[in-house]
């Protein structure tokens, strides 16, 4: 699974993560605390001499903000027949300057910045006893290591089907691929508990 | 939470993943894909129950987040949380709680495969419909100011898709109960 | 069973992983050998059509496996990971299911089902569930399920994989009573002794094709490199 | 190293996977085999506190497992899947992973991780991700995940199964050679030829405690039974 990230020393790039994110949600209100359609205007082309200066080649670069796009045009369009077209233009500016600007700061934060913030933003829960910050870097790379597993196991129960000539239906391909994948749970469980990696947990 | 119910939530997260593999159908009128991943998120929480079932879910918002392009059709980032649908995204953490939640209550292991079934059916319907719906056309008409019954009108076109895979979810729900019982009993 | 190789090789891209054989099995018990990656399950795969030759052509008791779904019928095969095999929780369940999809009617299934445990004395697993099964009995369920359809020839990927002692004396008392053709793929060389023909594969190449004593002494050889 | 079991034994319900058992290990080698079923991982699963005794204790190198975290440091454990104990995607991320949480510092990590990959000559595998290796590498890169935390004990759970005769007479060789104590569980035999001590279990009970000849012979008793 190939991360989002765009390597680069762009501007963005060096800023922290934690700036971005906070300016980010910090956009994220501000935007829908006016219906000014100038301002509104001026916020999509910040946003968008942002995401244009981190370095990604123009053709990549707008490849990256089509399928977003492409939903708040249609919603815009869908907006556009039913109400004043005001109202319309108004949505339309506000979700692309967010996601011009969003598309930017995942564009130019790794991973392991991500997950050193949101372990971070863990760290009360964690004192609550809701869960161990720790456990979201684990999560995240036990996911990234598992997807290819469970798409070669989908491979297999569909060629045991075309092997004994058997029809591929969703619930007899989807019920032993999850039993497998629990199955799997236990023993990895036990080789994560067995490295003493989670230390002070049951 | 145990090492046990936190691998057993990022496998389930990993086949949440696993099946936004599949293209998503994107209906020419609605901006929002038809997913096979909302058939994870309901299967979630029929078999891992509501705790590890909302976990799984909340990984892979996780994973959209920190920019991994897990939703189907390769999409991911942060910018997955400034569209018209990211109602529906955030509406799949509870939409997995309460499945997982109504499938607890509903469902005992001494009942009939029938009844078992439809107990998970109706969790399904219940958590994967009516409370999915209601986060993401609240956030569309909010965030796209298209107007409550617009948005409600719209997202309509998904109930053919989304009751099938209810269904789909609730036998594979009474299946691998049968094949693996898992599922938290509640006292 | 009579199953001729035409010049049939499997590329994967530029990766060769099995170069053109041509050769003619009709012996009732063929070997595979040969070390992981050289090629035996490919080689196996092309014979029940679930890999099609990049070049030539496969044809089993005269029929071309480019039409897989013919040859399906004809050929049983028993994966190298038994597990991923079984597609319903319970053994019955699971042996019933390839009938069902066959057409046959409620009554034959539910006979065919009983005759399948009876032969192989595996009454006591039909109703067990398939994840909670040891190693020699996930093996003896996926036996089942697949000689329930009556397929004439079998293909064995390492049956003997993870066993005991025990369970693989058990397996191989199975694989030698079988009626059936059967080829039988292992890095168990116990298994295959007194086999008159088994093949050595090595980094994508047959190269040997003699009696199990002659072709042992070989892959031993080329192990030993 | 120094394991006492004393009285120690494991239910699960009504079903008793192992009796109690009462024995002192300090050899450098030693043996585990028997049936499948008949408690061997079990037994290995007390020693590093995975599972804790229904009755009797466990004590290694002086501490009682019922603290597991104490003697988790002291004993790795290489699963009988190794598939499943690579846990991170990428080998060098998941070598380093067991070091972060025992609180090394990232300069210490990376020199460790080196000095591991050096040790087992694997560093070409370092890059690798664990989802692409085949049998023989993922064993490879399992044994450096548990050995760069340096433990004084290594419990290998089958760690020949699925191995071709090469990767197989690779994995004999690089136990031999291990400075640490090793408990290792074997269906393959030929592993522990001149062990000193071997322990055949049979349903759940310690069968027999002797030389690895003799312990064979009686293995092979118990089986052909
Ligand atoms: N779908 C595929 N795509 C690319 N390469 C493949 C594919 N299937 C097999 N190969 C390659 O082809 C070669 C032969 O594989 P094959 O599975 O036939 O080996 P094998 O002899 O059965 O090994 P093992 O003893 O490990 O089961 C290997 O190098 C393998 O990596
Ligand atoms: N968590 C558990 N719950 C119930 N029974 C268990 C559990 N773990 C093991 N057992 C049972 O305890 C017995 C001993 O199991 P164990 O895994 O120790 O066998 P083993 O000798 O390692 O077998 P193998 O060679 O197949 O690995 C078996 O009958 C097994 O089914
Ligand atoms: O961006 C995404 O992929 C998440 C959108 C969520 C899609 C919703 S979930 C309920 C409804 N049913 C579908 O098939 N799609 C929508
Ligand atoms: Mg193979
Ligand atoms: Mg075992």
């Amino acid at each position: 699974m190939k991360s989002l990230f765009v390597e680069g020393n762009s501007g963005m790039h060096r800023v922290s993560a934690r700036a971005k994110l906070l300016v980010l949600a910090a956009l994220g209100v501000m935007l829908f605390l006016t219906a000014n359609l100038m301002l509104l205007a001026l916020a999509v082309l910040a946003a968008a001499a942002v995401y244009f200066s981190i370095g990604l080649p123009p053709r990549s670069a707008l490849a990256r903000l089509k399928p977003i796009f492409l939903t708040i045009l249609i919603v815009a369009l869908f907006s556009l027949a039913f109400n004043p077209w005001h109202v319309a233009i108004v949505a339309l500016l506000r979700l692309t300057a967010l996601m011009l600007f969003a598309t930017a700061v995942t564009a130019t934060t790794t991973i392991a910045q991500f997950i050193d913030e949101i372990t971070l933003l863990a760290r009360p829960l964690e004192r609550l006893g809701l869960l161990r910050a720790d456990d979201v870097g684990l999560a995240v790379g036990l996911v990234v290591r598992f997807v290819p597993e469970i798409l070669d196991r989908y491979r297999a129960i569909r060629e045991a089907h075309a092997a004994r000539g058997i029809k591929v239906r969703p619930t007899t391909v989807l019920v032993p691929l999850i039993i497998l994948t629990l199955r799997d749970a236990d023993n990895i469980a036990a080789a994560i508990d067995a490295r003493g990696v989670r230390r002070h947990v049951n | 939470m145990s090492t046990r119910d936190l691998v057993l939530s990022a496998l389930f997260a990993a086949i949440i993943v696993a099946l936004g593999i599949l293209p998503p159908i994107t209906l020419g009128f609605i901006p929002v894909p038809i997913t096979a991943q909302s058939l994870g998120v309901m299967m979630a929480g029929v078999v891992l129950g509501a705790r590890r079932g909302t976990i799984a879910v909340l990984i892979v918002l996780v994973l959209v987040a920190i920019g991994l392009p897990v939703l189907s059709g390769g999409r991911g980032g942060l910018a997955a949380f400034a569209a018209p649908t990211t109602g529906f995204l955030i509406g799949w953490v509870l939409a997995a709680f309460v499945t997982g939640y109504l499938s607890e209550r509903l469902v005992k292991s001494e009942q009939s495969a029938l009844v078992q079934t439809v107990g998970f059916f109706l969790a399904a319907m219940i958590g994967g419909i009516v409370v999915l719906y209601a986060c993401g056309i609240v956030y569309l008409a909010f965030a796209a100011q298209l107007g409550l019954s617009k948005a409600f009108l719209g997202s309509m076109a998904f109930i053919p898709g989304d009751v099938v895979k209810a269904f789909v979810a609730a036998l594979v729900g009474r299946a691998v109960m049968v094949g693996y019982p898992l599922l938290p009993v509640r006292s | 069973m009579d199953i001729r190789f035409e010049g049939a090789g499997v590329s994967y891209g530029a990766r060769v992983a099995l170069a053109p054989v041509t050769l003619q099995l009709t012996e009732k018990r063929i070997g595979i050998i040969g070390l992981n990656g050289s090629g035996k399950t490919t080689f196996a795969r092309l014979i029940n059509g679930l890999t099609k030759p990049s070049v030539g052509r496969v044809i089993v008791n005269g029929r071309d496996t480019a039409d897989a779904k013919a040859v399906l019928t004809d050929v049983g095969f028993i994966f190298q990971s038994p597990q991923n095999q079984i597609i319903l929780p319970v053994v019955r369940d699971d042996i019933a299911f390839g009938l069902k999809s066959r057409g046959y009617k409620p009554a034959e299934i539910a006979s065919k089902v009983e005759a399948v445990l009876q032969r192989f004395s595996a009454a006591h697993l039909a109703d067990r569930r398939a994840h909670e099964l040891s190693g020699g009995e996930l093996q003896l369920a996926a036996l089942c399920s697949v000689l329930a359809t009556g397929p004439d020839i079998l293909i064995l990927d390492e049956p003997t994989n993870q066993l005991d002692l025990k369970n693989r004396g058990l397996v191989h008392g199975l694989v030698d009573g079988l009626p059936e053709s059967a080829i039988v793929i292992s890095h168990d060389l116990e298994l295959l002794t007194g086999y008159e023909r088994v093949l050595v594969f090595h980094e994508g190449n047959l190269v040997a094709d003699a009696q199990a004593g002659e072709a042992i002494r070989r892959y031993r050889e080329i192990a030993s490199r």
